[in-house]
C-alpha cells in the first residue's frame, strides 16, 4: 500500500495473515467451572474464607482478603443485569482478525448467590427490554464442548 | 528520606489521526527533541529514561530496546512501564520516582502510541482474559457504555449532559495547536446549541447505547515527553518549575465483572490520598485546573464526583454551570483532554504534561485565565484502574 | 487444600492473537524501498557528526543523537560480518529452513545489513567472504525486494 | 544513597509445563518472600510487578495478577522487561521517601506461547522482522561474531553449559540439572549454527518475588535484611547490525556504576559469587568481560581457568544460571533470589562458602541490549 505526500511514496509494511497462537491454562478453579457448565450446565463460585465474597467463575485469591480459597459454592444459572449496552459498532475480532458481527447485546449479570458480575452476551431481539435490572437466564447449546461459549447467551426473562 | 521532584519540560509532537510519514522509532524521537528544547537541555544532561506505550497496538516487544536510537537511550540507562490506558502517568510516575530516590537528578518520561497502526478496539480486546472476557467482549467502548447507563439510570442523567462535556473538551481544543480534533464549526455557538445539533444529528452515529461517536476519544498517533529534575537541579532549568505535590494510585480490579460500577472508587481512593498528601480540603476550592484522563463525556461527569469536586449526581449541575470552562472556577481540560486527542499510551503523560504548562505559565492560548498553583492531573485504565498526580507552583515541604 | 482440587482435570484453552497491523515506513525508510524497488539501488543515510553510513537509514544517529540527513548510495555488494544457519522451522520465517542469515556490512556503509544468504554451501561460509544482492523480478517495496545475497 | 534492603526472596520451581495460572503462580512467588521475610502483606507498602504483553499474550498482562500480587488498595505498577529491572524500580519507589517497602513479583509462562514467534517481534517491523529472525538466531550471529573476535570455538563455550547444568543438580529449582560433557553439548541438535540444543536455555514456567525494604522499613520484618550495596542499568543501541554484538561496552558501563556504588575496585577479588544471565552458553564468557571478571577477549580464558566453578576462586551461577531454567523476565530476579541466598548462607546444596558480596546480573532485548547489574552484601 502506499500513499503520496508532497511528492514522496510513503509505504506500509503489513503483517499479513500472521498471528501469536497461545495455549493458556485455565487451570484448576477455572476447569472445574467449565466442566460443571458442561456437564451439569451449572454455574460454580469459589467463597472467600475471610470476607465470605463468592467469585464467579472461580479463582483462586480473594484480592481484598489476600487469602487463597477453596470452598466451591453453586449459583444459580438466573441472575439480574446489572449493567448493559448494545454493541453497535464495527471493530476487528483479535482472535480472528475479522470484523466481529454486530449490533448485540452485552451486560454484566449479577447471577444469583454470586458477587461478582459475567460479562456475557444478551439475547437482544427486544433491545428494548435490554436494561439494568431485567432477570436473565442462562440458555446453553445442545452441544457443549467445555468452555465459556457453552452458554449461548442470557435471555431475558420479565 | 527521598528527593522533591519538579518537571522542568515537556515536548509533544502535534496529535494526528495518522503520522505515515515517520515510524514508531521517529515519532517517539520528535517528542524527545521537543522536551529537551523546552527545557533547554540535550540528551547529555538526562540520566535515564523511561518509556511506556501498548505492545498490541503496534505489535513491537521490548519498545524500550527498540526505540532507543530515537529516544536517546543508547548507552544510557532505560526501562519501559506499561499499565494500559494508565501507561502515560504510570511512565510520569516512574520517572518521578526515578528522581524521589535520589539515584538520578534528571529524568526523560515517554509515553507513545501509532493507534493507526491496528485496530484499536481489537488490540484493547487482547488486554481481557482470554477464557473469560475476550469473547465478543467490545473493548473500552463497550465498558464505558455500561458505566455511563448505570450512572444515567441511578441519577437520571441524560444524554444532554454528556454532550455538554463532549462540548467543553472540544472548545476547549480550539486553544490548543497540538490538538487532533479542531471542530471549527463549533467557534461562536453557544455551548447549548451545539448540544441541541450533537444529540439530534444522525450523522452523529450510536456506537454502543448511550454513546455516540461525539462521546467518545479519537484515535491518535503521538508522543509526549517529560522532564524531571531533583531539587537544586530543577530551579537551575526552569524558572517556575511544575513541582510534584503527591501522586498515588489504585488499580484493584482484576475482572470487568468485579469492578464496582456505581462509583469510581479506584479513582476516589487514589485522590483521597493525594489530596491528605497535600492536604487540601476543598478541592473544588483549592485546585485551580484540572487535565483528567476523561475517555468519554460522562466521565466527565461522573468522575468530577469521584474526585470529590461534587456530591453524587452532581456532576451535570457543575459542568452545565460552565465551572469547568476556561473561564470558571475550574478550568478542566484547556486543552481539550482526551476526548481530543489520544495517542493512548501518550494520552496520560499529555495530560501530567499540559497539567505542568498550566503550572509554570507556558500553555500560550490554553493558559488558564487565573493564577494557578495547583493542577491535577489523572490516567485512567485497565479494568478501572486509576492515577492521580498533583503538581504544584509551591515546592512541597 | 481441598479434594476437588486434586481431582480435576486442568484444561487448555488454545488462542490466538491476530490483530492486523499496517506499520508506517516513514518518509525516511520509503525513500529506502521506493529505490530498492525501482532502481535496485541502496541508499543509506549519513551522520553529519560522527560519519556513519546507515544502511537500511536511519533518521536520527543513535549514538550523536543529532539528524542523519545526508542520502549516500551504498553499493549491492558487500561482506560478510557473521551468519547462521537455521535449522528449525516456524511460521514467521519466509522459507523453509534450512535458512541461512546473514550480517552484511555493504561496501560503502558502516555497520551490517541482516538478509538471507544463498547459492553457498554452508560447509563454505566464512566471515569475510564477499557477497552481492540478488534482487527479486518482482519488487513491492520490502526489504524482501532483495531475494538474498550470494556469493560474489 | 540511603540504605536498602532485601529482606524477603521467593520463588517457584522452573518447570517446561505448570499448570498453574499466571495469577497462581504470582500467589505462591509472593506470599512465599512474604513468609521469607517473616511478614504478611500488611507490612507492604507499594507494589511492582513484572510481566510483558507478548509472552502473556494479553495487553495489559499485569491485570490478570493485582489480586495475587497483594495490590489492593495499594500504589502499583508495572515493568515491562527482566525482573531485575522490575527489582531496581521497586528500589527506587522504597527510596522516593513515599513508601519503605516494595513487593516486587514476576511471573513467566513461556510453554503458553511459542518462543520464536514472540522474539521475532523484537525485531524491527520493517527491515528485519520478515527475514524471521527470533532470539535464537540472532544470539547464533552475536555466537559467531564473539567466536571470530576471540579465537574460541565452539567447545569452548559449551564448557559453561556443562559447569551450570552440573551446579543445577544442586538446586532443587532448577529445571535442566544435568550431568553432561562438551561432547554430549556439541552432539546435541544444531538449531542456529554455531548453537546447539544444549548451548540454549529452556523454555520455562515459574515466577519470582523479592521483598525490598528502607533502613526503617526493614524493621517491620524478622528477616535480616541483605542490602543492595550497587546498582547499574544501561542500554547498547538496538539495530541489529550497527551494534557491536562482540562488545559489551552497555554491559561495561552498568557494571562500573554499580562497582563505584558498591565501593569494588577488583571485582575478580571482591566478589564471592556471581548469577549472571546465561540464556545461551556463549553469553557466560561474554559477560565476564563486560563485568570485569576477565579483560576483553579473555572471557573463555576464565571459562577454563575453572575459577568460575563451584570449587573455583568466583563461583558463576552455583543456580545453575539461565541455562538450566530461562522464564524469561523472571530470569533475572531468580539471580537476585540466588544472590540473596547466597548471602544468608541459606543457598543449601548450593551455598558457596562465606560468600558476603554478591552481584546478580539481569539483560533485556535481542543478545543482550540492555543490562541491569545488582552488587549486594550483607
Amino acid at each position: 500500500m502506499t500513499e503520496k505526500n508532497e511528492g514522496i511514496e510513503l509505504l506500509t509494511i503489513g503483517s499479513g495473515e500472521a498471528f501469536q497462537p497461545f495455549n493458556w491454562s485455565v487451570g484448576r478453579y477455572g476447569s472445574y467451572f467449565l466442566k460443571e457448565l458442561k456437564d451439569n450446565k451449572t454455574f460454580y463460585g469459589v467463597k472467600c474464607p475471610k470476607c465470605g465474597k463468592v467469585y464467579v467463575p472461580p479463582r483462586k485469591v480473594c484480592g481484598r482478603c489476600y487469602v487463597a480459597m477453596d470452598e466451591l459454592v453453586k449459583v444459580s444459572d438466573e441472575g439480574e443485569v446489572a449493567v448493559c449496552t448494545i454493541i453497535q459498532f464495527g471493530f476487528v475480532d483479535p482472535s480472528t482478525g475479522y470484523q466481529q458481527p454486530v449490533p448485540y447485546g452485552y451486560a454484566f449479570i449479577k447471577l444469583d448467590g454470586a458477587d461478582t458480575l459475567l460479562p456475557f452476551f444478551l439475547d437482544s431481539t427486544d433491545p428494548e427490554r435490554v436494561k439494568v435490572g431485567a432477570r436473565v437466564k442462562a440458555v446453553f447449546e445442545d452441544k457443549r464442548t467445555g468452555s465459556i461459549a457453552d452458554i449461548k447467551h442470557f435471555t431475558i426473562l420479565d | 528520606m527521598g528527593k522533591k521532584v519538579a518537571i522542568v519540560g515537556f515536548g509533544q509532537t502535534y496529535q494526528r489521526s495518522s503520522r505515515k510519514d515517520v515510524n514508531g522509532v521517529e515519532l517517539i524521537n520528535e517528542a524527545v527533541r521537543a522536551a529537551l528544547e523546552d527545557a533547554e537541555l540535550t540528551i547529555n544532561d538526562i540520566d535515564a529514561i523511561v518509556i511506556g506505550n501498548m505492545d498490541h497496538f503496534e505489535g513491537v516487544n521490548y519498545v524500550d530496546c527498540w526505540s532507543a536510537e530515537g529516544s536517546g537511550a543508547v548507552m544510557k540507562p532505560i526501562f519501559k512501564v506499561t499499565t494500559g490506558g494508565t501507561t502515560g502517568t504510570t511512565v510520569a510516575m516512574c520517572g518521578y520516582y526515578h528522581v524521589a530516590s535520589g539515584m538520578f537528578d534528571r529524568v526523560l518520561a515517554i509515553g507513545w502510541e501509532k493507534n493507526s497502526e491496528s485496530d484499536t478496539t481489537g488490540a484493547i480486546v487482547t488486554a481481557f482474559h482470554p477464557v473469560w472476557e475476550r469473547t465478543r467482549f467490545g473493548g473500552a467502548i463497550a465498558g464505558l457504555a455500561v458505566e455511563a447507563s448505570k450512572y444515567m439510570h441511578n441519577y437520571g442523567v441524560t444524554e444532554r449532559d454528556g454532550a455538554r462535556v463532549a462540548v467543553r473538551e472540544r472548545l476547549h481544543a480550539l486553544n490548543n495547536p497540538y490538538s487532533q480534533l479542531h471542530q471549527d464549526w463549533m467557534k461562536g455557538m453557544e455551548p447549548e446549541q451545539i448540544v441541541d445539533l450533537l444529540v439530534t444529528s444522525e450523522q452523529n452515529q450510536m456506537l454502543a447505547y448511550p454513546l455516540r461517536m461525539s462521546d467518545m476519544c479519537p484515535r491518535t498517533d503521538g508522543a509526549a515527553a517529560v522532564v524531571f529534575a531533583s531539587e537544586g537541579v530543577a530551579e537551575k532549568i526552569a524558572p517556575t518549575p511544575a513541582w510534584v505535590i503527591s501522586t498515588h494510585n489504585r488499580h484493584n480490579y482484576v475482572f470487568l465483572g468485579d469492578i464496582n460500577w456505581d462509583r469510581n472508587d479506584t479513582l476516589e481512593a487514589a485522590a483521597k490520598k493525594v489530596f491528605e498528601d497535600a492536604g487540601i480540603k476543598e478541592p473544588l476550592k483549592e485546585i485551580d485546573v484540572c487535565e483528567l484522563y476523561l475517555p468519554y463525556s460522562y466521565a466527565g461527569l461522573k468522575w468530577m464526583e469521584s474526585i470529590g469536586f461534587c456530591g453524587p449526581g452532581e456532576g451535570p449541575k457543575l459542568v452545565w454551570d460552565g465551572v469547568t470552562d476556561m473561564d470558571g472556577e475550574l478550568p478542566v481540560n484547556p486543552s481539550g483532554g482526551v476526548m481530543s486527542s489520544n495517542p493512548i499510551g501518550a494520552t496520560a503523560i499529555l495530560r501530567v504534561g499540559e497539567g505542568a504548562l498550566q503550572v509554570m505559565g507556558k500553555a500560550g492560548d490554553r493558559q488558564v485565565p487565573k493564577d494557578v498553583n495547583y493542577s491535577l492531573c489523572t490516567g485512567f485504565g485497565g479494568c478501572n484502574w486509576a492515577d492521580v498526580m498533583l503538581l504544584g507552583k509551591k515546592k512541597p515541604s | 487444600m481441598a479434594d476437588w482440587l486434586d481431582k480435576v482435570e486442568n484444561v487448555y484453552f488454545e488462542g490466538r492473537i491476530k490483530v492486523p497491523y499496517k506499520w508506517y515506513v516513514g518518509e525516511v525508510g520509503s525513500r529506502f524501498l521506493v529505490a530498492l524497488r525501482d532502481k535496485q539501488e541502496l541508499w543509506g543515510t549519513k551522520c553529519p557528526k560522527c560519519g556513519t553510513v546507515y544502511v537500511p537509514p536511519q533518521k536520527n544517529c543513535g549514538e550523536c543523537f543529532v539528524p542523519a540527513d545526508t542520502w549516500v548510495q551504498v553499493k549491492d555488494t558487500g561482506t560478510l560480518e557473521s551468519f547462521t544457519e537455521v535449522h528449525y522451522s516456524h511460521t514467521m520465517q519466509p522459507e523453509s529452513p534450512p535458512l541461512i542469515y546473514g550480517l552484511i556490512k555493504l561496501d560503502g556503509a558502516d555497520g551490517s545489513m541482516l538478509h538471507l544468504i544463498k547459492g553457498v554451501d554452508p560447509k563454505d561460509l566464512k566471515v569475510g567472504m564477499k557477497v552481492k544482492a540478488v534482487f527479486n523480478d518482482k519488487r513491492e517495496g520490502t526489504i524482501l525486494d532483495i531475494s538474498h545475497f550470494a556469493p560474489e | 544513597m540511603e540504605k536498602v534492603a532485601i529482606v524477603g526472596v521467593g520463588q517457584t520451581t522452573y518447570e517446561r509445563r505448570k499448570e498453574d495460572t499466571f495469577d497462581e503462580l504470582v500467589f505462591e512467588a509472593a506470599t512465599k518472600a512474604l513468609a521469607d521475610a517473616g511478614g504478611g502483606i500488611g507490612d507492604i507498602d507499594n507494589i511492582v510487578t513484572v510481566s510483558n504483553d507478548f509472552w502473556d499474550g494479553r495487553t495489559i498482562s499485569s491485570m490478570g495478577i493485582q489480586d495475587a500480587a497483594g495490590s489492593w488498595d495499594k500504589d502499583i505498577s508495572t515493568v515491562e522487561g527482566d525482573g531485575t529491572f522490575g527489582v531496581l524500580y521497586g528500589m527506587m519507589r522504597a527510596l522516593s521517601g513515599s513508601f519503605e517497602t516494595t513487593l516486587v513479583v514476576s511471573h513467566m509462562k513461556g510453554s503458553e506461547a511459542v518462543m520464536n514467534l514472540i522474539t521475532n517481534a523484537i525485531f524491527d517491523p520493517i527491515f528485519q522482522r520478515s527475514l524471521g529472525i527470533d532470539a535464537t538466531s540472532s544470539a547464533a550471529l552475536q555466537a559467531r561474531l564473539y567466536m571470530e573476535k576471540i579465537k574460541a570455538s565452539q567447545e569452548d563455550f559449551a564448557l559453561a553449559s556443562v559447569k551450570n547444568h552440573k551446579n543445577a543438580m544442586n538446586n532443587p529449582n532448577a529445571q535442566l540439572p544435568m550431568d553432561i560433557s562438551v561432547d554430549d553439548v556439541m552432539k546435541s541438535k544444531m538449531l542456529a549454527d554455531p548453537l546447539k540444543m544444549l548451548d540454549c536455555s529452556p523454555i520455562s514456567d515459574g515466577a519470582a518475588a523479592v521483598v525490598i525494604a528502607t533502613e526503617k522499613g526493614a524493621k517491620r520484618f524478622k528477616k535480616s535484611p541483605v542490602w543492595i550495596k550497587g546498582v547499574g542499568h544501561v542500554s547498547d543501541a538496538y539495530t541489529l547490525g550497527y551494534r557491536d554484538l562482540a562488545s559489551t561496552r552497555a554491559l561495561d558501563a552498568a557494571a562500573s556504576k554499580a562497582y563505584k556504588m558498591a565501593g569494588i575496585k577488583d571485582p575478580m577479588k571482591d566478589l564471592d559469587v556471581v548469577e549472571l544471565y546465561d540464556a545461551y552458553s556463549y553469553m557466560e564468557p561474554l559477560w565476564y568481560e563486560g563485568l570485569g571478571l576477565a579483560k576483553e577477549k579473555k572471557g573463555v580464558e576464565l571459562l577454563k581457568s575453572g575459577a568460575t566453578a563451584m570449587d573455583g576462586d568466583l563461583p558463576v551461577n552455583p543456580s545453575g544460571g539461565v541455562i538450566s531454567a530461562h522464564p524469561v523476565l523472571v530470569a533475572g530476579m531468580t539471580r537476585v533470589v540466588e544472590g540473596v541466598l547466597q548471602l544468608r548462607g541459606e543457598a543449601e546444596k548450593r551455598q558457596v562458602k562465606g560468600a558476603k558480596t554478591a552481584l546478580a546480573h539481569g539483560i533485556n532485548g535481542a543478545c543482550g541490549q540492555s543490562h541491569c547489574v545488582f552488587v549486594m552484601g550483607v
